[in-house]
């Protein structure tokens, strides 16, 4: 099943194996953004080293990180940086780590493919709609030639790392509109936009990719979100980076951490691409890899 | 047989260790009985401890008081839990009205019309409504009922109140059909044959005598099924939203106690932030909520006893 | 109601059993029944154990009928019309028929709810007509003065040969032509016996009285005719002096001094 | 004088039955349309996931291809959970439930206890998952393990199970117990041998339907953290798992359309298992009915 | 065991129930009773519902203590010892003396296990011995003819009667020395009634009977002492044939002639 790019991890691989069977148990937790990568990649390690148990649990960005201050786990998965609370809680905790880049992801903003008037939106349009104001918003609000109707929002629960994404650096000191419907579930969603001629709203890429027959994607500032610009940067501010937080102790003392670690940067290009998501350029992961391997 | 069982019982040994087990059996069990006290123990420390943090740092006033739920605010996080209130209890009502009607009404055909195969073969299947796990009803109400309202009335949103309060009703129909129905069956035969060898119908006889008698079984059956409906966790995270909102509007999105609660525990809250403790907090509320509702059914089933 | 009561005055007769047979399920219950039952008498039905009687009690007002799998052939003529026609309405019959049963099973509710449940279920709604129905039955079944000033009190509350007035009362309320009443003393104490026993002397001047009783002394002292069953069957029926002083089967006589049963 | 008029009585007869012919339609149609709810329900989900059905299902782990996804690790996850569920609440639940019916005094700390267990009944079971979070998990540091979620779920339906084992304790006619009470026998033997035996019916048939709440049961799990993400069984009470209501949950959140099936063969299986445990109660309580 | 029999065979009375007094709750259910009763004898005992008959019995292996809030004052001496003194095991007390209850209550087991529980319970577990236990206590019974078969077969699977001759059969598994009937026949059929009546005059051969019964005739065939109850009080106690055909109180003679109960 492995395809892609293998070549380019050939020799790593090699490297990781020099290890030979290895054995023991890694236990990783967090974003619910993340998990459908390493679910691939579990899923494959399982066949490549069957003497190791991986569990990875979707406790959300957040509750990721709140296990791994606890030290339950060996690595937290995150779809946003680490925040300044969470550094301080886990150097009180003493417990050192290693923020490892695994992919990106571009937040699609989209609207119903009935929709005909909205081809692109900025920045600044985007936080127009968004922030919450306390008016009733219009379509007109933003472009008077488009139609005088009332714009309905769907976004991501307020408690994901997406939102969380883009409160940032979307809404940056504001509130999120408040009619906005919001949902963990993002298939939920999906739904909604499709169901409604004057919705907006805005997810992983990978719900787009799934759904693209449906939806309409919008570009920002005339950016579209597609492997290149997001892998690049260009399609910006909303490509955001995904990681994996590895515990340092974990790489040096657990063999099977680490190898596994190790596992999961050779393949998450691959598996970022199969799921929906972005890789990054050979060279980053190499950087990667290089990191860890310092950790050893 | 040379002996006499008598003698052979005389002989028998084992007389005092069986004393010993008979005074520690009691002690052992008691122990055991104390699990549950415990239990309720652990679950209030739990919950007071962490909720104890969170009245330092939001004012006991504007939790209780507070019209706005927004903790996840840049600018100025709000914890008034009246908006999950008014959640929870859209829901409730709805599932009340769904449920009440349908499951009395069941009840009353089982115990009073009914043959006993038929109620053999229909209560169990009832039960199996009441069995289905909450996360297949949240599908359900997600990918059929709203659906379904919306080509009917197409002001209903995605994420509503109304769905989800159906399904729940839906969910608890058994529970008070078939508790109603026990309560039912329960009133003595002979009192039921008095009202029928007086000519009454039998529809006179559930309405003027069953009923009545079983009163205090019934209400006590909805009490609890509305405790039940308050609890519900996974039918209203799937299906209702997580907007709360402090209005009556049941075509939107809203947000429950319980929906809150598991939204932040998949969520992103990190530990020791005031959205971590707060889902204590929330969760104590709601444990308050069902502890009335239980007193509430003891009381009732007390109070409306009838004597027979 | 004119044609009946003519016909019931020539003949004197309230229930004429005719070739009465009964069925739980294979159970054959009774056996080729014929009772020809009097007016204003008061018709005692003994027998051992299981021989029938509350079943043959309960044919009288079709109440065996809610029993699941119960057959029956026969008839059973009630004032000149057969009971189990077609068309002859359950409901109506049973207004016609009051039943007390072995144990005192008022309903829960006010002892006034309990009497006047009969007449509201048949349309009466009249305050006043229910509060005179009420005192009138009470004092029909000798509990009015120990009851008048509690008629809110749950039925319930009162003793058990107290509630079992009340139920005759209740049957009195919708004023019947026929009472059956099942043990109506087994479940009570020596006294409320008496009391229940004197009652039915009293009330067969204005209705006819069908009572089982397993107790053969009650079947004597109150009884005018007697029917003694045996394994589904009559053995013998006959005017109740007879029937204990002078039984014309081996089995009644057995019976009757006791050597079974 | 006469109140009753047997003319008009007759009169009225009719329309008290129509009334009553009436009113058993109602009530009839209301039993149906709860039992249409569950007709729809199950067709839902039948309709969706029966596609995806197959031995492959049941053998193979999850996968991020839909095709390859599999229901093994949650199946085994769930049934390890059950067998840490079954015998810990049912010990708890049973002994409890002895106490209280034969060995307790209808004393003040009684009533308390009783008041108690009516009451932890009604608590919601995401409350339930916060204690487990709190004291199993962390305090008592089991971690992500069955035992930690197991004992959660074995608390969580304790009321349950005790409130039925009470009632079918109670159900056992006195006379049993007199009988061997009159023999000379202890308390104790007579509860073993006479009272638990002749309860057993009814306890079962209790416990079973607690059972199939907890296997059905998502946001305790969501709750004490049970991973999603697992290639591996479990191969003791420590290990971690993962859980049919879990993996249903997980699945049903995927942006993939197939996805969606997948969950739906999902709760197939979770309903299936379901419907024979409580087959199983029902053959007992009908098997068992009238014995006395 | 020596000194008792001893004793027991210079007086020949097995209960010696002294001045007894007996309290549910507030109810004086038994008053000052005084009776002793004899080995190898039937004694009878008659009186109306709720006189304290079964109440009386259930005393006598203090099986009425498991009624919560029971009082009780006086001696009930048996075989020369006080049964509520405080180091007499009612374990044992309840070896020595077996209970037939009104209604047949087998355990729901197997015939066979149902014999054999008294036995087991009191530590007897060698299969042999035990198949010997059963057989002799079913023949005991009069009923090993018709179970022999079936003892592996459900207690319920067989009649009322038999189950009757069943719990018999299983008080005489542990061979006690009296055995306590409360109303043996009264949910029987004539025929298990008169197997059962042949039975008690079979057993009082090796056993003491104490017997409550409501059917006069039964305890006039039956018994050689009655004692008649009234109010929770022993109005007569004398031979049956005294008791019944020349009773020294005015009350017996009414109650024996069913002028009540
Ligand atoms: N509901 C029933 N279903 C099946 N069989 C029944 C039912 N009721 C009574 N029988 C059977 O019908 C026969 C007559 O019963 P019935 O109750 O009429 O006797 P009875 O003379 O009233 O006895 P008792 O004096 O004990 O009240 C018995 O064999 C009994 O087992
Ligand atoms: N468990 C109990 N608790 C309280 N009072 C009781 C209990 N059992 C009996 N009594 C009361 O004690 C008195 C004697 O009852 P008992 O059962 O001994 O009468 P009995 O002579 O056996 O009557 P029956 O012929 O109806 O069996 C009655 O007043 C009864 O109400
Ligand atoms: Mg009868
Ligand atoms: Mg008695
Ligand atoms: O699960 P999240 O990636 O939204 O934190």
């Amino acid at each position: 099943a492995c395809g892609g790019t293998d070549e380019g991890g050939g020799t790593e691989e090699n490297g990781s194996s020099t290890a030979g069977e290895v054995e023991g148990s890694v236990i990783g937790d967090g974003s619910s953004t993340v998990a459908p990568i390493l679910e691939g990649i579990v899923e494959e390690y399982a066949g490549a080293q069957p003497g190791v148990q991986v569990t990875v649990g979707v406790s959300g960005t957040g509750g990721g990180f709140e296990k791994f201050m606890q030290g339950e786990t060996d690595f937290s998965n995150a779809s946003r940086p680490i925040k300044e609370e969470e550094i301080a809680a886990l150097e009180e905790a003493g417990i050192d780590y290693t923020e490892l880049l695994l992919a990106y992801d571009g937040l699609s903003v989209v609207v119903n493919a009935e929709n005909d008037f909205v081809d692109n939106l900025t920045v600044d349009e985007l936080k127009k709609l968004w922030v919450e104001d306390g008016s009733t918003k219009m379509w007109s609000d933003i472009n008077p030639e488009w139609p005088e109707e009332e714009v309905i929002f769907y976004a991501p629960g307020t408690a994901s790392g997406t939102y969380d994404y883009f409160n940032e650096v979307i809404l940056e000191e504001g509130d999120i509109e408040s009619t906005a419907t919001l949902s963990e579930d993002d298939n939920t969603l999906v739904q909604g936009i499709q169901g409604d001629e004057n919705a907006i709203g805005f997810f992983g890429y990978a719900y787009y990719i799934a759904n693209q027959d449906t939806l309409k994607l919008v570009p920002i500032d005339g950016v579209e979100p597609n492997d290149e610009t997001i892998e690049s940067g260009e399609y910006a501010p909303l490509s955001r980076p995904l990681f994996v937080y590895a515990k340092n102790s974990s790489m040096s003392e657990n063999e099977a951490a680490y190898d596994f670690m190790q596992y999961t940067i050779e393949h998450a290009g691959e598996m970022a691409q199969a799921v929906g998501y972005v890789a990054l350029a050979d060279e980053e992961y190499e950087e990667q890899l290089a990191k860890l391997e310092a950790l050893k | 047989m040379g002996q006499s069982v008598q003698e052979m019982i005389a002989q028998s040994k084992g007389k005092k260790s069986k004393k010993f087990v008979e005074k520690m059996i009691p002690v052992l069990l008691f122990l055991i009985a104390t699990v549950s006290v415990l239990t309720t123990i652990g679950i209030m420390l739990t919950l007071i401890v962490e909720t104890v943090t969170f009245f330092t740092r939001v004012s006991f006033i504007e939790f209780i008081f507070g019209t706005t739920w927004l903790p996840f605010s840049n600018l100025d996080a709000q914890f008034g839990i009246l908006p999950l209130i008014v959640g929870t209890l859209k829901i409730t009502l709805i599932a009340i009205v769904v449920a009440v009607p349908i499951g009395i009404s069941a009840a009353i055909y089982l115990s009073e019309y009914a043959t006993d195969n038929v109620r053999r073969v229909i209560k169990p299947v009832l039960e199996v409504l009441a069995g289905i796990p909450t996360i297949v009803y949240g599908f359900f109400a997600l990918t059929f009922v709203t659906p379904l309202l919306q080509s009917i009335f197409p002001e209903i949103k995605i994420f509503n109140a109304i769905s989800p309060g159906i399904v729940v009703g839906i969910m608890i129909i058994p529970m008070i059909a078939s508790l109603s129905e026990d309560a039912m069956s329960s009133v003595p035969k002979s009192i039921r044959d008095g009202a029928l060898a007086m000519g009454s119908t039998k529809f006179e006889v559930a309405m003027k005598i069953t009923v009545p008698a079983a009163i205090s079984g019934i209400i006590a059956s909805v009490v609890l099924a509305i405790s039940r409906a308050i609890g519900e966790t996974m039918i209203v995270s799937l299906a209702a939203g997580s907007t709360p909102k402090f209005d009556g509007d049941f075509t939107g999105s809203i947000q429950t106690m319980t929906a809150y609660i598991v939204q932040v525990s998949k969520g992103d809250a990190g530990y020791g932030t005031t959205i971590y403790y707060s889902i204590y907090a929330v969760g104590f509320t709601l444990f308050v909520f069902t502890l009335v509702m239980n007193i509430l059914a003891n009381y009732v089933s007390k109070r409306f006893r009838e004597e027979y | 109601m004119e044609q009946e009561s003519s016909q019931a005055t020539s003949t004197s007769s309230v229930y004429d059993t005719k070739q009465l047979n009964l069925w739980y399920g294979d159970n054959h219950a009774l056996k080729n029944i014929d009772l020809d039952i009097k007016q204003n008498e008061v018709t005692a039905i003994i027998g051992p154990s299981g021989c029938g009687k509350s079943t043959y009690l309960k044919t009288l007002n079709r109440m065996v009928e809610l029993v699941p799998n119960v057959k029956t052939s026969g008839q059973i003529m009630y004032r000149g019309r057969n009971i189990f026609d077609k068309d002859y309405s359950v409901e109506e019959l049973r207004t016609r028929v009051g039943m007390v049963f072995q144990k005192p099973n008022p309903f829960p509710k006010s002892i006034y709810d309990n009497i006047a449940y009969g007449p509201r279920i048949h349309g009466i709604k009249n305050k006043k007509i229910l509060d005179e129905i009420v005192e009138k039955s009470l004092r029909g079944a000798a509990i009015w003065d120990e009851v008048k000033d509690r008629l809110n009190e749950n039925a319930y509350s009162i003793s058990g040969g107290q509630q079992q007035r009340i139920c005759i009362a209740r049957a009195l309320a919708i004023e019947p032509d026929v009472i059956l009443m099942d043990e109506p003393t087994s479940a009570l104490d020596p006294i409320s016996t008496l009391k229940i026993e004197e009652l039915v002397q009293e009330l067969k001047k204005d209705y006819s009285i069908i009572i089982v009783t397993h107790n053969m002394q009650q079947a004597a002292r109150i009884s005018d005719k007697t029917a003694f069953f045996l394994n589904g069957e009559v053995i013998e029926y006959d005017n109740t002096d007879t029937i204990f002083s002078n039984p014309s089967d081996k089995r009644t006589e057995d019976y009757i001094s006791g050597r079974f049963g | 004088m006469r109140y009753i008029e047997h003319d008009i009585v007759v009169k009225r007869m009719n329309g008290r039955n129509v009334v009553n012919k009436l009113f058993k339609s109602i009530f009839l149609l209301a039993t149906l349309s709860a039992l249409l709810a569950l007709v729809i329900l199950l067709y839902q989900i039948v309709s969706q996931g029966a596609s995806h059905l197959s031995i492959d299902f049941l053998t193979n782990f999850a996968s991020r291809f839909p095709a390859e996804a599999g229901i093994k690790a949650a199946l085994v996850g769930s049934i390890w959970l059950m067998l840490v569920v079954a015998p810990t609440s049912i010990i708890l639940g049973v002994g409890s439930a002895i106490y209280l019916e034969e060995y307790a005094g209808k004393n003040r700390i009684t009533t308390f206890i009783q008041m108690n267990i009516s009451n932890l009944a009604g608590v919601p079971s995401v409350v339930f998952g916060l204690l487990g979070l709190t004291i199993f998990v962390r305090a008592l540091a089991l971690g992500n393990s069955i035992l930690a979620a197991g004992f959660t779920m074995s608390l969580l339906i304790l009321p349950v199970i005790i409130v039925a084992s009470q009632e079918a304790i109670r159900s056992v006619p006195g006379e049993l117990r007199d009988a061997s009470y009159g023999m000379g026998a202890t308390k104790w033997q007579t509860i073993v041998r006479i009272i638990l035996p002749a309860a057993i019916p009814g306890i079962l048939t209790g416990s079973i339907l607690a059972l199939s709440r907890a296997i059905g049961e998502t946001a305790p799990l969501i709750v004490v953290g049970v991973p999603v993400i697992i290639q591996f069984l479990p191969e003791g009470v420590m290990d971690t798992f993962t859980a049919l209501p879990m993996q249903i949950y997980d699945w049903s959140s995927r942006p993939q359309q197939e996805f969606q099936q997948v969950a739906a063969a999902g709760i197939i299986v979770l309903m299936s298992v379901l419907l024979l445990m409580n087959s199983v109660a029902v053959f007992i309580r009908n098997k068992f009915e009238k014995r006395y």
